[in-house]
């Protein structure tokens, strides 16, 4: 697997976000100092509640923030920088495709408009073969020609997705963001999504970075794992690995909180780790580890030490007290 | 319902702002609160002479050019002090120095005003002033105590301050048949009978008179019908009047007043600067139209001067329509042929409404002979300000003329000679030295006769420039009460007697007369 | 909250200067010399010439500017050409007698606009709500000089129990002067017969002048309660238990007063706009008539300082709409707006 | 070339079949069709008013004293003025100025307006949405009437003056609507998209963001229709705007209201046709906001 | 058995414009007292509407062409005022589905949960009892420092916590009947597993019935009893918890368990073919025919029933005629 080439390299990555309140101006840590690479070809899921900063990774990933600290490598490159300095080329390189299908397409614009602006900014296709170049966009997302004028609120939620998917296509990247793409929608149309992307990831040779936070799907879609948690990684490892045996007291308390329909994936999930606490805001999180306030085996010095990332297995990454 | 004292009052509405300090006023409503606030020395009468008043007689010395008047005893100001001949010497040299309002009638011609003794005061003239004596009933005379221990520094008069300016905004100095009770800025003014007054009192005189800045003609007329207003103002449309009317209880008085409508036509200014066009203007005017219609009861004008003034000159033909003659004289002018590119400019006053017929009928008739008028609306304040240049004041413009004292020459004076240029009153730009010779001369001719004579020529020298087109000599209109008050100028026109007064003394509250019961009797 | 209001008011104090700029060189493009006009054609030159010094005609646009600035921060407006009196008096004046007919009237408009929309989104689609829906339509289309007219004539022909002009009736004497307002400087003098008087006198400008924005507000505030209607929290209340009265009249009715209220300051800052044409009718001698027969005039300091005015109270009403929306709607922030 | 056809035809369809799903919506509520009904007539009227008016003539340089003042007859409908002028010409000659006042201000007001608006919301944060909404506060503290009034006052009082007035006064508004919109629909993340995508600030503004603030201006737009010839009827009572014998609704009235009530038909019937004018404005507005609502 | 609320044959239509939208077609429902049942299906299919009739608060377009809805015996739509109140008030609550949009954004919690609490009808209520037993009702849904929420308003929670103040309002008074839609939606796998404990535990503890509407099938599997599975305005299957996933019947159920996801790996299925019917033309028959691959003629022209299949499950489906 480490074969395969890097093209992303996340280091140390931080983005900090000012607040006001009242007179004061507080920092709210999005990200704080995360490590991470994503190779050829690889789908990493980025997993974690909400609020852990998975999408303002991608955000900054994908150059829609500008970063506090860190760096961003693509493919050799440093491109730890805002979208408005990134040369047009590395923006065909790489695409995202957003949570939300309803707010990610212009309501006023036809599908044909939307899958017809990549391809002009880019300079990709003209006159007759712009259309054509659509229509076949149009059917690798298999959706039939018939969709071309029509407008995103007159198509189901399903298919705005599969839109919003030619759209990241149409450039030819070699990398795909994708920030929850099934997370609002129904396991049925969810399953055509992934499958499709799946087959389009083969097809295109394509690496996903792929963020949600059903684990179930996780298992089904990625080759890496990586667990976050309050802007800070906790765990990180290959699929198989990861949901045998997981480590950290963070990633057990949500695989055993996932609802599952089969008696063989109840037996998969770790003892039953009750659930307690609320994740504390990011404006105000705890000194020491910032689970401390939910860990069922919290130690005294939880309270003082923030862990550092540590190996526990091959490409299996740790960041707990409890292992170091 | 019991009659109360406040309802013997006369409400009489007029064109606001009313400016009741001598120094300051001049416009019709400013004379009916100045005529009712304050005594003059002489007063006048409907023939055009005057009588004695403040000044029981008088003699005139060295040819005309000292007047020395002896003071009434015994006349107290509203405040209680005694009316003396300071007080007259100061009021002349206030009026002077101030310059605005009436004193153009003696800036020309008043050398000095001294007081002889107590009740002896003496004008002497720089040169011979014919209608001295009438122009005096401009002339009001404050309590010289009174105003100075009001004068605010800082003004624009020097040592003088403000020459009491500030305070004599709301308040009165006066010794007249009123005494000022409230004012109430754009809003009215409010008088209380005078019970020292030196005149006496009828029985009947209204204890209370107020002057009410609207003109509003649904406003006049409901306050009317409510009877909560005596006397209208005179800028109603005919067809308010006509509705007024009919309301049971009040007539409309309809009286010669010795103003005239005129269409002043800016001499200067292409294309009126053309003699031959402002008489093809006038011939295309259908008057009958004018007096029959829009202002019945006016008469045609005959020259400058109302005929009404003495010292018209009755000789002088009026204008008719007659588009043959228009046309020849458009021939002859040098804008035939360009009349396209000349647009005639007309502006009327916005405060009288009833101009508007006038200026769309002088527009429908000037297009007849493709001539072509832009007819603005403009406040009088708008015109005032556009009056001050040439080059603003337009071709046109319709303005009715009031003499300020009753002779042909005050309308001469103010309207045609060069003097009076860039004022409202003469937006004719004129400047014609013969002319102004003219009035000087007549002006300067203590014989009246001779004067008359002198009048006579320059009304026609300027008759013959055609400076401004007469419409006519105005029949003013007012409703009122007749059936609970007495009105003495109403009683005259009933009569038709001839003859006008000033501007401001058809509305001496002091001889008018209200009877509350009669008019509770008809609410 | 405090430091929003600061912020508030100190963006309001840039806008307001921006509106002095414009102001007063609009002004200044009046053609006719101004000093002249004071006084009158035949004033002599001399006269004339100090009153120009005194009035800094003589020097560069900028220093007049600054001086005029100065001024108005000082109190000091110049004074009319119309009145001959400082414009600060005259505002004084006016002012109260406008803003007397302007707060009655915006209650009218409010309190009048959200009753009718009120009923009308109760009572939907019946006929009462046709009724009141084609009342605001006529409200909104007819402009206040039209009410204006139609109500001369029906209380002063048909239905004499309103007073038709001025602010007091003939023989009423205005009451000491405290706020200038007649209404409560009566009732601060503790006459109630004034008081009565004084407020017969505001009832019809008041209610001629709100119609407009009464329409307007019963128009928006019946369809925002529409909207609400179907948001789910009514359907949870009412699931609760809440009794239907309760939710309609506090639950749905809060949120519902948003957007009328967000609304509002335009409206009533536009009543100031429309008295003129109201004490026009009413023969009102308000700040408004004043405002206009100096633009009519061309009466500069007057013209400046009227406008400056309405600008502070403009920017006046719209801090105090935006605390009220901001009580109404806890979510938003005043310092979002 | 089949091919080619078959598209153009469908583009066709297509066309067809938007402007029937528009024309559906508007049609719902049958007011706006009633509002779209007088809006076309009166525009006809206006346009064509020289065929349309009974007396032509009468709405230029005409007086006939003889005839002033005559109630309503089937000489004159609606009967003649103090100047003895048809009033039923002159409300259709009337009606011009209004269409003038009120598509004159828009035309001018609206882009202005929205390209301020556009700009400024989208450089959200810059010195440049400071120094534009700025200015834009400092017109919006005015009420538009006492602005244009002010500006009127200052200028030779003529039609488009008035309009001039009007627009100086108008144009924040449509600035500050768009601004409003602007600034959200930055954050929306379709612009989001088009920017990753690499698209030109152009794009995004006017191709992005401008399309979807179209409704709500659209709406306003109508609405104002009204209120710009409203506004333009109040400069005409006080005198300012179109002078005479060009008629104006507003001077109609104004004029009128001095004989009223004996002879109501002098004022009354352009304060209806005022009504009539501006709630058909109001009645299109609303069908256009149901039109361009976008829920199916 | 003792029903508590029981649906029979119900069709609800909402009026829009160009005709009915048909959403209800003939639901049959049953829920016994303190059972505790889920009812699945994906987006659309009419369970919010199937809930919202049996607290009589359906938006105004709503028609009901046929059928009843008895709570505790009586006809909900036959109520009379009073009684709605009562039930409403006493007899069942419901936990909306969307936290943020169920709560009045501008009145404070505290206002919110005194209304709720002084309209149920409990006598002798003063202002310092309510503000008690709203303190109590929070502290049982367990957030901290409940005297600071009551003074808040709903956008200064986080969304579990607003979850937990609707299910606080829905239990602060005493009623027989919960029903919780979706009310996990919005929220974290932690966090949603902490406020589903939670329900269990206070429905546990009082002994309430509880209908929880979920689309997650995992979700219904470990909270309920008995698991309806509808579509499309139908409910097409009905049974016993473990039976159900053990041995789905229905086409749509089997294929709607497949597209889950599994813990244990495997890939997903391709998904179900085709959209859900338009309410406006649904088909005539079996309205998941068009998307079944079953589907024969009959299926076409006919509404299948429930089908008894014995041990309380029940199908709707020809294919077990
Ligand atoms: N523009 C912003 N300004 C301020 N705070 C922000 C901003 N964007 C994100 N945050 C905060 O940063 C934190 C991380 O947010 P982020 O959207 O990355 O979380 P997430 O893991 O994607 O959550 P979700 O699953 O809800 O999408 C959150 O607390 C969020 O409130
Ligand atoms: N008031 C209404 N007017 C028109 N259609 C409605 C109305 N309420 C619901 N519907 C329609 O009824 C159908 C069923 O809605 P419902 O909310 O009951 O579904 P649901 O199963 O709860 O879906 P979800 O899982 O999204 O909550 C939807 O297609 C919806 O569009
Ligand atoms: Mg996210
Ligand atoms: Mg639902």
């Amino acid at each position: 697997m480490s074969e395969s080439r890097v093209i992303l390299e996340v280091k140390g990555l931080k983005k900090y976000f000012p607040v006001h309140r009242g007179d004061k101006t507080l920092f709210v840590k999005a990200i704080d100092g995360i490590d991470f690479e994503v190779r050829e070809g690889e789908t990493v899921g980025l997993v974690g509640e909400s609020g852990s900063g998975k999408s303002t990774t991608a955000y900054c990933v994908i150059g829609m923030y500008s970063v506090t600290d860190g760096t961003i490598v693509f493919k050799g490159k440093d491109i730890s920088c805002a979208s408005a300095q990134r040369p047009l080329e590395l923006k065909r390189d790489m695409q995202i495709v957003f949570q939300d299908p309803g707010t990610s397409l212009n309501p006023q614009h036809t599908i044909y408009k939307i899958l017809e602006l990549p391809l002009k900014v880019h300079g990709l296709a003209k006159g007759h073969e712009l259309h054509d170049r659509i229509v076949q966009l149009l059917e690798s997302v298999e959706l039939p020609e018939s969709y071309l004028y029509k407008y995103p609120r007159m198509i189901g939620g399903g298919e705005r997705q599969m839109v919003a998917i030619a759209r990241a296509l149409a450039t030819n990247p070699s990398f795909m963001i994708l920030d929850e793409p099934t997370s609002s929608l129904d396991v049925s149309v969810q399953a055509k999504i992934i499958n499709m992307l799946l087959r389009l990831q083969k097809e295109y040779n394509l690496s996903y970075l792929f963020i949600t936070h059903d684990l179930s799907l996780m298992r089904n879609v990625a080759t890496r794992v990586v667990i976050m948690y309050l802007g800070k990684i906790a765990e990180m490892a290959p699929t198989e690995i990861f949901f045998r045996s997981p480590q950290h007291p963070y990633t057990q308390m949500l695989l055993s909180s996932i609802p599952v329909v089969t008696q063989q994936e109840e037996d998969l999930k770790p003892k039953k780790i009750k659930s307690q606490g609320e994740i504390p805001s990011p404006v105000n999180v705890p000194p020491g580890c910032s689970f401390n306030t939910r860990c069922p085996f919290v130690k005294p010095e939880c309270y003082e030490r923030d862990p550092v990332m540590v190996q526990v297995g091959p490409d299996h990454f740790v960041r707990c007290n409890l292992f170091t | 319902k019991e009659v109360k004292p406040e309802d013997s009052i006369i409400r009489i509405t007029e064109d606001w702002p009313v400016f009741i300090d001598p120094g300051v006023g001049s416009k019709f409503s400013d004379s009916i609160a100045l005529v009712n606030t304050y005594d003059t020395l002489v007063f006048p009468k409907p023939d055009g002479t005057v009588v004695p008043h403040l000044a029981t007689k008088w003699d005139i010395l060295d040819n005309g050019l000292t007047y020395r008047f002896y003071l009434r005893e015994g006349v107290k100001f509203h405040n209680g002090d005694e009316l003396t001949a300071e007080d007259v010497e100061f009021s002349m040299k206030r009026l002077l120095d101030i310059g605005e309002g009436f004193a153009y009638l003696f800036t020309r011609n008043v050398a000095e005003v001294k007081a002889v003794d107590k009740y002896t005061v003496e004008f002497k003239l720089s040169q011979p002033f014919g209608p001295f004596l009438q122009s005096l009933v401009r002339l009001y005379i404050l309590n010289k105590d009174e105003v100075l221990a009001h004068i605010q520094k800082n003004g624009q008069y020097g040592e003088m301050g403000d020459y009491g300016k500030n305070w004599l905004l709301t308040n009165d100095a006066g010794s007249g048949p009123y005494k000022v009770k409230e004012v109430k800025m754009e809003e009215y003014v409010l008088w209380e009978k005078f019970d020292d007054y030196w005149g006496g009192w009828d029985a009947d005189a209204p204890k209370y008179f107020k002057l009410s800045g609207s003109v509003e003609p649904i406003t006049v007329r409901t306050a009317v019908g409510r009877r909560e207003l005596e006397i209208t103002d005179e800028l109603q449309p005919l067809e308010n009047y006509n509705m007024m009317d009919k309301i049971e209880g009040v007539d409309v008085a309809t009286f010669l007043n010795g103003h005239n409508l005129n269409m002043m036509l800016n001499t200067k200014k292409a294309p009126t600067d053309d003699v031959h066009f402002r008489r093809a203007l006038a011939y295309c005017i259908d008057y009958d139209a004018i007096i029959t219609s829009i202002y019945p009861g006016s008469s045609l004008s005959k020259g400058p001067v109302p005929a009404v003034l003495p010292g018209h000159d009755p000789t002088i033909p009026s204008f008719k329509r007659d588009l043959e003659k228009a046309k020849e004289e458009l021939k002859k002018s040098k804008y035939y042929g360009k009349l396209d590119q000349y647009p005639v400019s007309l502006s009327w006053c916005a405060e009288a409404p009833e101009e508007e017929k006038l200026a769309l009928l002088i527009q429908a008739n000037a297009a007849e002979l493709g001539i072509k008028i832009e007819i603005t609306k403009k406040p009088f304040g708008s015109m005032m300000a556009d009056a001050q240049k040439m080059e603003t004041t337009p071709n046109a413009s319709l303005v009715f003329v009031a003499p300020h004292y009753n002779e042909a020459g005050s309308m001469l004076m103010s309207r045609y000679h060069s003097s009076s240029c860039g004022t409202w009153e003469q937006m004719e730009w004129l400047q014609d030295e013969n002319i102004d010779r003219l009035i000087e001369d007549a002006l300067a001719t203590v014989d009246i006769n001779e004067r008359f004579e002198k009048y006579a020529k320059a009304q026609k020298a300027i008759f013959d420039l055609c400076p401004t087109i007469w419409l006519f000599d105005q029949a003013e209109k007012r409703a009122y009460q007749s059936a609970y008050i007495y009105w003495p100028t109403a009683e005259r026109a009933l009569k038709k007697e001839t003859g006008c007064l000033p501007m401001g003394y058809d509305q001496y509250v002091h001889d008018m007369k209200v009877y509350p019961e009669k008019r509770l009797a008809l609410l | 909250m405090g430091i929003n209001l600061l912020k508030r008011i100190g963006l309001s104090i840039f806008v307001l200067f921006g509106l002095s700029i414009l102001i007063f060189f609009i002004s200044r493009v009046v053609p006719g010399d101004p000093a002249r006009l004071a006084l009158g054609p035949r004033a002599p030159e001399w006269a004339v010439e100090n009153l120009r010094q005194e009035m800094h005609l003589d020097k560069p646009l900028y220093v007049q500017y600054a001086l005029w600035l100065n001024g108005f921060v000082h109190g000091d407006l110049g004074k009319s050409l119309v009145t001959r009196r400082p414009v600060t008096t005259d505002i004084k004046e006016f002012l109260p007698a406008t803003l007397e007919i302007v707060i009655l009237s915006a209650i009218v408009l409010l309190v009048g606009g959200v009753f009718l929309g009120i009923i009308s989104a109760k009572f939907t689609n019946t006929w009462l709500d046709g009724l009141i829906r084609i009342i605001s339509y006529l409200g909104i289309v007819s402009p206040a000089f039209v009410w204006a007219i139609i109500f001369v004539l029906i209380f002063g022909y048909a239905l004499p129990i309103f007073p038709t002009m001025e602010r007091l009736s003939p023989g009423v004497t205005a009451p000491p002067t405290v706020t200038g307002m007649y209404t409560v400087d009566s009732l601060l003098a503790g006459d109630m017969s004034t008081f009565v008087d004084a407020f017969k006198h505001l009832v019809l400008p008041a209610i001629a002048l709100a119609m407009g924005g009464m329409a307007q507000a019963a128009r928006i505030t019946r369809s925002s309660m529409l909207d609400n209607m179907g948001k789910d929290y009514i359907a949870a209340e009412k699931a609760y238990g809440i009794p239907e009265g309760l939710v309609f009249v506090k639950y749905l009715l809060k949120p519902s007063l948003i957007p009328t209220v967000s609304v509002a300051s335009l409206d009533i800052a536009a009543l100031f706009g429309n008295a003129f044409l109201v004490e026009l009718i009413f023969n009102y001698p308000g700040f408004s008539r004043y405002g206009i027969t100096a633009m009519l005039n061309k009466d500069l300091n007057a013209i400046a300082g009227v406008i400056m005015i309405l600008g502070i109270i403009f920017v006046t009403i719209n801090i105090i709409i935006d605390f009220i929306v901001a009580y109404l709607d806890p979510r938003i922030g005043l310092a979002g707006r | 070339m089949i091919a080619q056809k078959a598209s153009d035809n469908s583009a066709v369809n297509r066309y067809l079949e938007n402007f029937k799903k528009a024309w559906y919506k508007f049609s719902r509520n049958k007011m706006s069709v009633v509002g779209l009904v007088i809006v076309v007539l009166i525009i006809l009227s206006a346009v064509f008013a020289h065929f349309v008016a009974p007396y032509p003539h009468h709405a230029g340089a005409f007086v006939n004293y003889a005839e002033a003042n005559l109630a309503p007859s089937w000489d004159h409908l609606l009967g003649t003025d103090v100047f003895g002028r048809d009033i039923l010409s002159r409300i259709i000659y009337a009606f011009r100025g209004a269409l003038t006042m009120g598509i004159g201000v828009l035309v001018v007001v609206v882009p202005i307006g929205t390209i301020i608006g556009l700009i400024a919301g989208y450089m959200k944060g810059t010195l440049i949405e400071t120094v534009l909404m700025r200015i834009t506060d400092v017109f919006l503290a005015l009420p538009p009437l006492i602005l244009a009034l002010a500006v009127c006052a200052v200028m030779r009082p003529t039609l488009f003056n008035s309009m001039m007035a009007v627009c100086i006064s108008w144009w924040p508004w449509y600035a500050r609507l768009v601004y409003g919109m602007a600034t959200s629909l930055r954050n929306e993340v379709y612009v989001r998209a088009a920017e990753l995508i690499g698209a030109s600030r152009f794009h995004i503004i006017f191709r992005e963001i401008l399309p979807n603030c179209l409704a709500p201006i659209f709406t306003k737009m109508m609405l104002d229709m009204g209120w710009v010839i409203l506004t333009g009827a109040s400069l005409s009572f006080v005198g300012l705007g179109e002078q005479p014998p060009t008629p104006a609704l507003g001077t109609m009235v104004s004029d009128g209201a001095k004989y009223l009530p004996d002879y109501w038909w002098i004022s009354i019937f352009p304060a209806i046709a005022i009504m009539i004018i501006v709630l058909a404005f109001n009645l299109l507005g609303d069908g256009v906001k149901d039109m361009l609502s976008t829920e199916e | 058995m003792d029903d508590l609320v029981k649906i029979q044959d119900l069709y609800v239509w909402f009026k829009v414009y160009g005709g009915y939208m048909k959403v209800l077609n003939g639901v049959n429902f049953s829920l016994g007292k303190g059972e505790k049942v889920s009812i699945v299906g994906e987006t659309g299919c009419g369970k919010t509407t199937t809930m919202k009739t049996i607290l009589w608060i359906l938006s105004s377009q709503a028609y009901i062409p046929k059928g009843e809805v008895l709570f505790e015996g009586k006809d909900v739509l036959k109520m009379k005022e009073s009684e709605i109140k009562r039930l409403r008030g006493r007899g069942a609550a419901m936990i909306f589905q969307d936290p943020m949009a169920s709560l009045n954004p501008v009145f404070t919690i505290g206002d919110q949960l005194a209304a709720v609490i002084s309209n149920s009808g409990i006598r002798d209520l003063d202002k310092e009892k309510i503000r008690q037993l709203s303190i109590n009702a929070l502290k049982e849904v367990k957030l901290p420092d409940p005297d600071r929420i009551l003074g808040s308003y709903p956008f200064q929670m986080s969304g579990g916590m607003r979850q937990r103040i609707c299910i606080a309002m829905a239990l602060a008074t005493e009623r027989a009947l919960i029903i919780a839609d979706e009310p996990t939606t919005n929220l974290d796998v932690t966090i949603q597993d902490q406020i589903l404990a939670l329900l269990r535990e206070m429905v546990a503890k009082r002994g309430n019935s509880l209908i929880l509407i979920t689309h997650s099938m995992g979700i219904a599997r470990e909270n309920a009893d008995r698991i309806y599975v509808m579509y499309a305005g139908n409910m097409v299957e009905v049974s016993d918890n473990e039976e159900l996933f053990s041995n789905p019947l229905h086409p749509y159920t089997e294929m709607l368990l497949s597209c889950v996801p599994k813990l244990s790996g495997g890939g997903i299925a391709e998904g179900i073919p085709g959209r859900i019917p338009d309410y406006l033309n649904p088909p005539p028959g079996c309205r998941f025919e068009p998307r079944c691959p079953y589907a024969f003629k009959r299926c076409r022209e006919e509404k299948p029933d429930f089908f008894d299949m014995g041990n309380g499950h029940k199908v709707a489906c020809f294919k077990y005629d």
